[in-house]
């Protein structure tokens, strides 16, 4: 069981008779900017998985630029 | 923002909204701009451009710099020799020492020198101060003259201005100044 | 009721840190700009070149060290106190450590101060690394060391917390806040030993003249075993932030609670046997354990990149709660006119910028195109300067309402400060990585030399001193409108009950699906002691075993 | 990935000649005049019956020796081998825009060999601080056509 900020919910709470450890309503449907809840089994982060995969292929990319092109290019090296 | 349960009119609501589209065109598009710019660069030169030789362009013609060796007052009978040009760091202290040597013939003529003043790196002017002028006269003559500044630590003397009097080619007695730019001028470390 | 009413206590001890934080921040940011314009030649009116040295000792001192511990103090005091729902067991050892920190950080500060009044011989112009045999003021060591050990009795405090929640609560996970805190601590002791036993064993018998002669590859060698988890005790306090708070400001939940203890278990068991990165161009250390440190510093970007995700998604995952859709249209539901929520959010893709530069450090022989160039500089002030300062000033925004109990005033100018960070710090770094790949070097008052000139790879060379000008310029603006924001907000915000939504949802993935082990707090610390034997006993020494100041160099005044 | 940047140092280092410098020998650093590094300078060996240079060179506060009065001046196409310590302070000796970048510690040596494969200049910057006249610490490198490289100035 995690509690995180427990005893300023229940505080919160309209119902102060509450023991419950969860808050009556949960924190999206008391929140007037967020449209509809997601749980955990509906969520796909479809979106991170894109941006994810644009980063690796960025940090590839300019990986073998600065390795093969600026730095085996920039001779004299050290050699030995 | 969650906090605010405001009943902002849609006025307010509109102009925040152009704020920060705004601020998300400067604050993140110029930067992505400017990344992106450099990324083109960077492949553009380095792939396309390879056999180019880039014409490096011909440096201004600086004024020559004068450093150890060297002579001032050229032209005049009695040139002066820059001996020793060095600055001593030690503990405390960032000390500018400089030594210039006169031709013997000096015996027979008087000579005056006189540092007038310095200009540093940093801009600030140093004044002469004590004991910067020398008369030479005859029979006691210092083939050599040494003086030191004490500098603020890390400044660098950029510009000496030195003058001289001395007796002319037609046997009269004038003053002339010399502009010196310094070069590099050697710093080293002074373990006392 | 805010933080400020339940704890008022801890309150206050958290405030205290965040004054200290931000007057530090604020000179050692006055002194970066004036930097700027002196070693760009745009403007060298203010101090000599000599001087230049003693600002850089600050500004690295006092924002690397000073602002960030300073900081991250007050934020774990507020997060380990809310999470165990306990204020502090005794406010006389609480207090104690705060002052004894200031004192360290006072007696810090005026030795290098002491560089810029004439004849001084008060001085420590030695840059935040005081390699000897360079030698500053021992109240300069001295103050550093007890900056470290009142660090080591804050850790011990919210230990003790911790201790006596564990007795009420035996069955339960540890909360999230407080594992993240007590993992970076632990991680802190680990590191700290070495600069504990450079400073303390080494430099302040030297320069207290009770020893002469030193051999600086040792204190050097200590000084990165430290200098490098060092920036992971920056950085975690930065993701601190965006695990527990940002997915929350972004309309969602935490992922995952099991990522999240992973990535602190691998920082602590990696942060340290990694130092010898700052020492590939070193002589005196073998091939071997350069390519050791290499390949431990490549592996924690495997914690790196699992945050990355986790934290995306996270906010992803409040984004489409907003109504996102799409494969990268939901990035536009993020809430873009929420200070908070902007400054983690922009200081999150720096640190992607900046994790790629750090590849190149990390990488032993490329390193060498850009080692003690200026680039390194522009490296971390993307990952320090911004992943971790822009996270702490804009998470300001949200913890100090509930630490005043004052509503933040200026919005609008708090909602520019995050862009205007972010816009000039991509203008001074991207000029300062192009420069280092030219070969500028970094730690130079005048980076102009006579006898050659520095041939950029596109650009010139004015044109990059005058970005990182203008770059300068522009984060020294945004510092101003943020401690304006924070001093106006603290001194004359609108009181009330509730200034911020301070609530914290819980982990879409919480901790019942966490596998029990990760809790184990014994076997990682031990395991994370072994990990740095391995790396360091040998090297070390090979370094003392001809004598621990042997070869020996004699001080030289800085 | 990370195998793969790991992967792509090794092979940088192996098969393309992208070394570092290692552990090679410690020094006292108050007393090189007894060392090579007393009479610091260029010096002609032979190494497999091919004739090779070893350059010595002290950095000190706040220039290179040789390098700042007076230029390393070495053949090109030609295996040079730079010994480089410190007797005060940590200096950096960084040959500017090239992959030479090595610190100079007192009490070590950095030892590096290297090929400069065309005649040119190069800068030699001090790239650690070492007080407060750091930023004056440069020298120069003169690399002159194996042909033409004038063998008088060598040191003993």
């Amino acid at each position: 069981m995690l509690i995180i900020n427990m005893p300023d919910e229940t505080s919160h709470s309209t119902d102060a008779n509450s023991n419950s450890t969860e808050p009556a309503k949960s924190w999206e449907q008391r929140n007037p900017e967020i449209e509809r809840e997601i749980t955990i089994d509906e969520y796909q982060p479809t979106g991170t998985l894109t941006l994810t995969l644009l980063y690796f292929a960025i940090v590839v990319l300019m990986w073998i630029f600065m390795y093969f092109v600026e730095f085996a290019g920039n001779a004299p090296s050290i050699i030995d | 923002m969650t906090e605010n349960h405001s009943n902002s009119d849609s006025d307010s609501r509109n102009s925040s909204k152009r704020l920060v589209k705004i601020l998300v065109i400067v604050g993140i598009g110029i930067p992505v701009l400017v990344e992106l710019m450099t990324l083109f660069n960077l492949i553009n030169v380095q792939i396309f451009d390879d056999e180019e030789v880039q014409e490096q362009p011909e440096p201004v013609a600086e004024v020559r710099q004068v450093t150890e060796g060297d002579t001032l007052f050229r032209d005049y009978r009695f040139p002066v020799t820059i001996e020793l040009l060095r600055i001593n760091v030690s503990a405390q202290e960032w000390r500018f020492e400089l030594g210039l040597s006169v031709p013997d013939s000096v015996d027979r003529e008087p000579l005056e020198i006189e540092l007038d003043s310095m200009q540093l790196n940093s801009g600030k002017i140093l004044a002469a101060g004590r004991n910067r002028s020398w008369n030479i006269q005859e029979g006691h003559t210092p083939p050599r003259i040494q003086a030191e500044w004490e500098l603020p630590n890390g400044d660098i003397p950029g510009t000496l201005y030195i003058s001289s009097f001395q007796q002319m080619q037609n046997d009269t007695a004038s003053r002339v100044q010399q502009e010196v730019p310094l070069g590099n001028i050697p710093v080293r470390y002074n373990r006392e | 009721m805010t933080f400020l009413h339940q704890y008022p206590k801890a309150a206050k001890v958290a405030k205290a840190n965040f004054i200290v934080a931000f007057i530090a921040l604020a000179i050692g940011g006055l002194f970066g700009f004036i930097q700027a314009l002196h070693r760009t030649d745009v403007f060298r009116g203010f101090f000599n070149s000599g001087e230049y040295y003693t600002l850089l000792t600050g500004h690295g001192v006092l924002l690397a060290l000073i602002f960030t511990t300073f900081f991250i103090a007050g934020l774990f005091v507020w997060g380990v106190t809310r999470s165990l729902d306990r204020e502090p067991e005794n406010m006389t050892f609480t207090w104690s450590w705060f002052w004894l920190m200031t004192i360290g950080l006072i007696m810090t500060a005026v030795t290098i101060l002491g560089g810029l009044v004439p004849d001084s011989s008060i001085r420590a112009a030695v840059l935040y690394t005081f390699y000897p045999p360079l030698q500053a003021h021992p109240a300069f060591y001295i103050g550093l060391a007890l900056v470290i050990v009142a660090s080591w009795m804050a850790g011990a405090d919210w230990f003790w917390s911790y201790n006596k929640w564990r007795k009420n609560h035996p069955d339960e996970r540890i909360p999230i806040l407080t594992f993240m805190a007590l993992f970076t601590m632990m991680m802190w002791y680990v590191c700290t030993i070495g600069v504990a036993v450079e400073v303390v064993g080494l430099l302040i018998p030297w320069s207290l003249g009770w020893v002469t002669e030193i051999e600086p590859l040792l204190p050097r060698t200590l000084f990165w075993y430290f200098g490098h988890a060092v920036v992971y005790f920056w950085l975690l306090p930065a993701y601190y932030v965006w695990y527990a708070i940002l997915p929350k400001l972004s309309g969602g939940r935490l992922f995952s609670d099991a990522m999240t203890r992973i990535v602190f278990v691998i920082f602590l068991l990696l942060s340290t046997p990694v130092g010898y990165h700052h020492q590939y161009a070193d002589p005196g250390i073998s091939v071997g354990f350069k390519f050791y440190a290499m390949a431990t510093t490549m592996l924690l970007l495997l914690p790196s990149l699992m945050t990355l995700f986790t934290v995306v998604a996270s906010m992803e995952h409040g984004a489409r709660q907003r109504g996102g859709k799409g494969y990268l249209k939901w990035i536009g539901k993020l809430p873009w006119d929420s200070p908070a929520f902007v400054g983690c959010a922009l200081a999150g893709i720096m640190f992607a910028a900046g994790g790629f530069s750090g590849m190149i450090n990390a990488s032993m022989n490329i390193n060498l195109l850009i080692h003690n160039t200026i680039w390194v500089p522009g490296h971390f002030h993307l990952t320090v300067g911004t992943a971790v300062a822009l996270t702490f000033m804009a998470i300001s925004y949200w913890l100090i309402p509930q630490l005043t109990g004052r509503k933040l005033k200026f919005k609008t100018l708090a909602l520019i400060q995050p862009y205007a960070w972010f816009l000039g710090m991509t203008l001074m770094s991207n000029a300062m990585h192009r420069a280092g790949l030219a070969g500028v070097p970094r730690r130079t008052a005048e980076p102009q030399y006579s006898g050659f000139e520095f041939e950029p790879i596109f650009g010139t060379m004015a044109e990059m001193d005058w970005q990182i000008a203008i770059g300068g310029t522009i984060l020294t603006i945004s510092l101003i409108l943020f401690l304006w924001v924070i001093t106006a907000s603290w001194m004359g915000g609108e009181k009330s009950d509730r200034p911020v939504d301070d609530y914290i949802p819980e982990p879409l993935s919480g901790a019942e699906h966490t596998p029990k082990i990760l809790d184990n707090m014994k076997l990682w610390f031990a395991l994370a002691i072994i990990l740095v034997l391995l790396a360091y006993s040998f090297p070390l020494w090979e370094m003392i075993s001809d004598g621990i100041f042997e070869p020996g160099a004699l001080p030289r005044p800085s | 990935m990370i195998v793969f940047f790991i992967a792509t140092v090794v092979y940088g280092f192996v098969a393309m000649d992208l070394k570092v410098i290692g552990n090679y020998e410690t020094i006292d650093p108050q007393n090189l005049s007894d060392t090579p590094f007393g009479t610091p300078g260029v010096k002609e060996v032979t190494k497999n019956g091919a004739t090779e240079y070893e350059v010595y060179v002290q950095t000190l506060q706040f220039a290179f020796l040789p390098g700042t009065s007076s230029p390393i001046t070495v053949p090109a196409d030609t295996r040079i081998t730079f010994y480089i310590t410190s007797p005060d302070v940590l200096h950096g000796f960084d040959v500017a825009g090239t992959n030479l970048n090595t610190m100079a510690i007192p009490g070590q040596i950095s030892k590096f060999t290297t090929i400069f494969p065309e005649a040119r200049e190069y800068g030699i910057v001090c790239n650690e601080y070492c007080g407060p006249a750091h930023h004056i610490m440069e020298g120069k490198i003169e690399v002159v056509p194996k042909s033409e490289f004038d063998k008088s100035n060598l040191v003993e």
